[in-house]
């Protein structure tokens, strides 16, 4: 279906040097991009973020969420309320945000593992939905339609570069975390849940159970991705919450590929500068987005990470063979 | 008292694959259940490994009722199974597959920073070694041979070191040489890991070679249960098998 | 071998990135002379209902600085301007108003449509202290609650538009105690509503207000909110539904009779009626900001042909309000004779200005201008192939502008410091 | 509450259940039968609504122009459902469900930006046809005809496709390969092509229902956002795959929103959405669906 191939066997020595040096890339990043193609890399770091927590349940543990963005979307508003309403201090906003949304990621959650595949999807597309319309409707809680005005980060990170290396250190950890939860036996138990449910239930995996602590690490990390955007741009909105948004990490993750850990982030990435390049001279985005998704459908199944992984595998194997 | 099943069914609508069946299951013991097709043996099977859920009568592990238990409960307990259309990981590598049955018996699921390839390294290649697959521990699930895929899914169940071991027709599709290696490594493992097994066959030769004793089913109800030799001689069993319809 | 090649693709992804910056650093570098044009960023909303009004907008805008360049600009330097879609979402509002302003290097902003767009917008342009004009977007909450010295607004917010329209709407009807409400859910549609009730509570003692019915915005079946106001039996009703929104409910509430058994008001302005063509209820009380048939003083007439031969079609509120801008801003830059903001902000606080709607100044405490609100009855019109207003008002932003007082008190709330 | 204003509240949501019915019923096609989580058919809904407004402005005949521009938009968009079947779906049906979702998805953008760009940002409204232009005494209380149209369209509908599917040997097939895809084909039935026949038949409702709401109110951008979610709480609540599940599920999403919008506005659309999710809970295949096997 998806996933065409797993993890090849990565130990952290022999991919460690380039990804070195992709760090140092994004460090110096700052000293030679203008301040605006800065502002597009924030966006795409806690966009990479959010369709690192999507593919978590997509990519390794098989389920399609078309809700998300609910989890994101509550994240950045609980920052914004607590910031702009009670001045609360912007750190515990942020772990409120994350906290938030594994909550309401548990209860949504709890009701989602049990439904599989389009059930799965569609359940997920309905609360999302519900999320958004109380969010959108509940006027003067969270000030209905244009959402909340003016969530400033402390003054320190008020500069766009510093706030940009704050995202950065924050994607960095977080991805870290990501890694290793994917690679350690709970990942390794979610993995093989995707392969085989029934086999994994008779090894002794009460499968609901671990389904719903995926639901709630992806949950998590959506809302600390929204918690972390709101304050960069100062202001939240519904439009942050809806099925539209959470179609965004699907694309990425089918973009770029799914069953990589860093498909999602490349798909992202390239979205987002494609996205503010060609917004740039034309209004008709969109129609080029739909053109570039079909494209790869049908020309790059395995999304365009997963496509070099095969050419280079197959490069391998005939250096092997001779 | 190991593993007692007391008038245990099933009914499917009105079906009534399995009639109340008593039987027991001794420690150590290969135990055999056979019976012509649709005699309900698979129908057994799924109520003690937990994939149905018995209609009434209850089933009895070391003394404790595990009736209406989930399947990974029981499997925690220390009963695993394996499948008549096998059922391993096709994506994930043999050495993967087998790690994951000691991950979890082991309880180490939960553990979410380190790194899963550093458990359990000697165990999954002695299991690897017994089953005969070592050399293929980085190929894909989907790329073995058809006998090596029953003998990994062997080699997972062995992984979760389970106490009594259901197999579904173990042998089944296999060539001769193969049956006897299969039936070879089941009868090593019964004796070197203590494993008590249980599993249902529909070929004869294969049975009488192996099993110390044996259950018929025929059409859901019990009809012979002991020795090899007492049900060769039993006249129901012969009834059944040799001289056509009851 | 596998790190090789996705360390390519990675590359390949920020050589892009890499190459459209030295394209930026270039731009950056060009020493900004006087003989530069002054760059204007428009950014509007091109989806769902404001696209239409957005659309003529930019039209007005094209006019206005066409002529203005043949005269030679402003300060001796050309009018240009960039257009940009916010998509109608905030975060891409946000992000596009700092490219007008970090990569396009605007002088100026004009726009948004969308209530909702320019407050998230104008936190973004006054700390980066660039000047923007509201044209269309009209919440009282840009010039009030979260007021900014860096924004202007020539468009009558939505407290003096109610205002000004409740008063028209208790004239016609002076015996109506009982009103029901209809408005858009979403910042414009929930200050008008409140506007509307604090002046009635004014004009009418022992007013009642039976129903308040929130549409989305973009709502395309009214049925339900049609039934459930004509059940509560009002004696008149109040709403600040505009554009596709007006159109849809004026269909679905024909059939109903509903126009006949209850006097009814909203934003029934051009190209609504355009639109409704012969469905458009005669005897139906409307309020705007002045289209063309608002205000036929000669200024206007004379823009109204170079409109027709510009478009083909008559000027609406939104095309006169950005010409207005646009006009309104060069008189500004030659009153302070530089384009350096914090002087064109001073030159513009106070300055009288006359636009197509006639006079109108700047009211240096909140940049709102006191322009005129309309108010008038739909009718048929012999030389017009739809149908406009009769009996029309014009009421000076003066009358209907929040008083200096209540500004300052709702500051203390907001903390606002001025 | 009295009697009559129930009453008109419960006809308002008749005439939004025969509307939704309309749309669904297209989409329980694609969706229930073919289970393509299909975004698309909204967009198929608004370029039917903006195609029935241009034909209908060009034929400029007065009584009859409104029929003949539905049934000629309806037809285009039948055209168009051929195009994206068995260009873009026939290769992804060996794929997963997720990338025909996506394709869908990018058609959604496509045709919202053709749209955006051949008919711009202008609210078009098409007046109500000729006989349905006032509105009838329903004991005392006045109802728009044209919602009588579209009831009776709809219930024309719900005949044509009742006897479709169960009266005919086509209907039998699709019956079949709702249930168990593999078994049709092993059967030696062309599959492929009647997928394709459904998603036409698809399209033609869609693009039919589009023309059909036109006079309701005004064709805009947006429409096809609007629908679709409301669309998939029909099709999920009323059952994947079956005819009388996508009525019933329309009338309830209809009087949910019409009740809703008395009792508490703000939270109309909230109901859908939790009626939506606890059936999906309870019944996940919905009430007169089957479970997939």
């Amino acid at each position: 279906m998806v996933i065409k191939q797993t993890e090849q066997k990565e130990s952290m020595l022999k991919r460690g040097w380039w990804l070195i040096l992709l760090i140092i890339i994004f460090l110096i990043a700052p000293a030679f991009l203008s301040e605006f193609y800065l502002t597009v890399l924030c966006e795409a770091l806690v966009m990479s973020l959010f369709a690192l927590s999507f593919n978590l349940l997509f990519g390794y543990m098989g389920q399609l969420s078309f809700g998300q963005a609910a989890f994101y979307g509550l994240g950045g508003y609980t920052v914004a309320m607590l910031i702009t309403k009670v001045q609360f201090n912007f750190w515990l906003s942020i772990i409120a945000g994350v906290l938030v949304a594994s909550v309401i990621g548990l209860i949504v959650g709890f009701f989602c593992v049990r439904l599989r595949g389009i059930y799965f999807a569609v359940l997920t597309l309905a609360f999302g939905q519900l999320i958004f319309s109380v969010v959108f409707k509940w006027h003067d809680f969270t000030g209905g339609d244009d959402g909340i005005q003016g969530v400033f980060p402390p003054e320190f990170l008020k500069s766009p570069t510093n706030y940009y290396y704050f995202l950065l250190i924050v994607f960095l950890l977080s991805a870290f975390v990501l890694w290793k939860i994917i690679h350690s036996p709970f990942g390794q138990t979610i993995i093989s849940m995707r392969e085989n449910s029934e086999r994994t239930e008779f090894l002794g995996i009460h499968i609901a159970k671990y389904q719903l602590i995926t639901f709630v690490i992806a949950a998590a990390f959506a809302g600390l991705a929204g918690a972390i955007w709101v304050p960069f741009y100062r202001s939240v909105a519904p439009s942050y919450l809806t099925w539209i948004k959470s179609g965004e990490p699907v694309m990425a993750a089918i973009l770029g590929g799914p069953g990589l850990f860093f498909g999602p982030v490349l798909g992202m990435f390239i979205m987002t500068f494609f996205h503010s390049w060609v917004l740039g001279f034309t209004i008709y985005w969109p129609v080029v987005m739909g053109a570039l998704i079909l494209a790869v459908i049908f020309f790059l199944p395995g999304g365009i990470l997963g496509f070099i992984q095969e050419k280079v595998n197959e490069r391998k194997e005939i250096r092997n063979r001779e | 008292m190991f593993l007692q099943t007391q008038g245990i069914t099933k009914e499917f609508g009105k079906l009534r694959a399995v009639n109340e069946v008593s039987l027991e299951i001794v420690k150590g013991d290969i135990h055999a259940i056979i019976g012509p097709n649709g005699a309900g043996k698979s129908t057994y099977f799924n109520l003690v490994t937990g994939y149905h859920r018995a209609t009434s009568g209850k089933v009895l592990f070391k003394g404790k009722e595990i009736t209406n238990l989930p399947a990974y409960s029981r499997c925690n307990l220390g009963i695993t199974r394996s499948f008549q259309i096998t059922s391993i990981y096709p994506k994930l590598t043999v050495y993967e597959s087998v790690l994951m049955g000691l991950l979890s018996h082991r309880k180490v699921t939960l553990n979410f920073f380190s790194s899963a390839k550093k458990f359990f390294k000697e165990e999954v290649w002695r299991t690897l070694e017994d089953v005969g697959l070592a050399d293929q521990a980085n190929t894909l699930g989907d790329s073995i041979s058809h006998g090596d895929k029953k003998r990994l899914e062997l080699a997972i169940t062995l992984g979760t070191e389970p106490e009594l071991l259901c197999l579904d027709e173990p042998t089944c599709g296999m060539s001769p040489e193969e049956t006897d290696i299969a039936m070879g490594l089941i009868k090593k493992f019964s004796e070197e890991r203590g494993l008590t097994i249980l599993f249902t066959e529909h070929d004869m030769s294969v049975v009488f070679g192996i099993a110390k004793r044996i259950s018929v089913l025929h059409q859901g109800t019990l009809i012979a249960d002991g020795t090899p030799q007492e049900v060769r001689a039993s006249k129901e069993v012969q009834k059944v098998y040799l001289g056509g319809s009851a | 071998m596998k790190k090789i090649a996705i360390l390519s693709v990675l590359v390949f992804v920020f050589s892009i990135v890499s190459v459209s910056m030295v394209m930026a650093q270039a731009k950056k570098a060009a020493p900004a002379s006087t003989k530069e044009p002054i760059k204007l960023g428009v950014i509007y909303d091109f989806v769902g209902g404001c696209h239409m009004y957005s659309e003529t907008g930019v039209k007005g805008i094209k006019i206005a600085l066409d002529e203005i360049n043949a005269k030679g600009g402003i300060l001796g330097r050309k009018l240009d301007f960039i257009v940009r879609d916010t998509e109608g979402k905030a975060d891409v509002a946000v992000r596009e108003t700092k490219d007008l302003i970090l990569r396009e290097k605007v002088h100026f902003l004009i726009g948004p449509c969308s209530s909702g767009m320019g407050l998230a917008m104008q936190v973004i342009h006054s700390e980066y202290k660039v000047l923007r004009i509201s044209a269309i977007a009209n919440t009282e909450a840009m010039t009030v609650d979260k007021f900014s010295p860096y924004f202007v607004q020539v468009v009558p917010n939505t407290y003096m538009e109610a205002i000004a329209a409740t008063r028209y709407l208790h004239k016609k009807v002076p015996t109506a105690k009982k009103f029901c409400t209809i408005a858009p859910d979403y910042e414009f549609g929930r200050r008008e509503e409140a506007a509307f009730e604090e002046e009635i509570k004014r004009l009418v003692p022992g007013v009642e207000i039976l129903y308040q019915a929130w549409p989305k915005l973009g709502e395309k079946d009214f049925t339900a909110f049609i039934t459930a106001i004509m059940a509560k039996k009002p004696d008149a009703v109040h709403s600040s539904l505009f554009g596709g929104d007006l159109v849809s409910f004026t269909k679905q509430a024909a059939p109903y009779g509903f126009f006949q058994s209850v006097p009814f008001i909203a934003l029934y302005d051009f190209p609504v009626l355009l639109a409704l063509g012969p469905d458009a209820p005669e005897g139906t009380f409307g309020f705007g900001r002045g289209c063309f048939f608002m205000d036929p003083n000669p200024k206007m007439m004379e823009f109204v042909e170079k409109f027709r031969k510009f478009t083909g079609t008559y000027p609406d509120a939104w095309a006169v309000q950005n010409y207005d801008a646009i006009y309104l801003l060069k008189a500004a830059i030659e009153k302070a004779k530089t384009i350096e903001t914090e002087a064109v902000i001073k030159a513009i606080e106070g300055m009288p200005f006359e636009g197509l709607r006639q006079k109108f100044t700047i009211r240096p405490l909140d940049h709102m201008g006191t322009v005129p609100c309309y108010q008038g009855t739909i009718a048929k019109d012999p030389n017009y192939p739809f149908k406009i207003w009769k009996d029309i008002t014009r009421v000076p932003g003066e009358q209907v502008i929040r008083p200096e007082a209540s500004v300052r008190e709702i500051w203390k709330k907001t903390g606002v410091t001025r | 509450m009295s009697f009559d204003v129930l009453f008109s509240q419960f006809m308002s949501g008749i005439a939004r259940a025969a509307l939704l019915f309309l749309v669904a019923s297209g989409l329980s096609l694609t969706f229930g039968v073919l289970r393509v989580l299909n975004f698309a058919h909204g967009s198929l809904y608004m370029l039917g609504a903006f195609l029935s407004y241009s034909i209908w402005k060009f034929l400029l005949m007065p009584v009859l122009g409104f029929y003949l521009a539905a049934i000629i938009a309806a037809l285009i968009m039948g055209a168009v459902g051929i195009l994206i079947e068995y260009v873009l779906l026939r290769r992804l049906y060996a794929r997963g469900w997720p990338e025909q979702l996506l394709a869908t998805y990018a058609i959604v953008l496509i045709i919202m930006d053709l749209v955006k760009w051949a008919w711009g940002g202008e609210f078009l409204s098409i007046p109500r046809p000729k006989p349905f232009t006032g509105a009838v005494l329903l004991f005392g209380f006045p109802f728009p005809s044209y919602n009588f149209f579209v009831i009776l369209l709809g219930l024309g509908l719900l005949v044509f496709l009742w006897w479709l599917i169960y009266k005919t040997r086509f209907g039998d097939i699709i019956r079949a390969a709702a249930h168990d895809r593999e078994m049709v084909s092993a059967l030696g039935i062309p599959i492929p092509w009647l997928f394709t026949w459904i998603f036409v038949l698809g399209a033609f409702i869609a693009g039919l229902s589009g023309a059909v709401t036109a006079p309701f109110g005004s064709v805009a951008l947006g429409m096809d956002i609007e629908i679709i979610i409301e669309c998939f709480a029909v099709v999920v609540i009323g059952g994947m795959g079956s005819l009388p599940g996508t009525l019933l599920g329309s009338f309830i999403v209809g009087e949910v929103y019409a009740f809703g919008i008395m009792l508490k506005p703000e939270l109309a659309i909230a109901f859908i959405f939790m009626v939506m999710a606890v059936v999906l809970i309870i019944r996940p295949w919905g009430i007169f669906g089957r479970p997939e096997r």
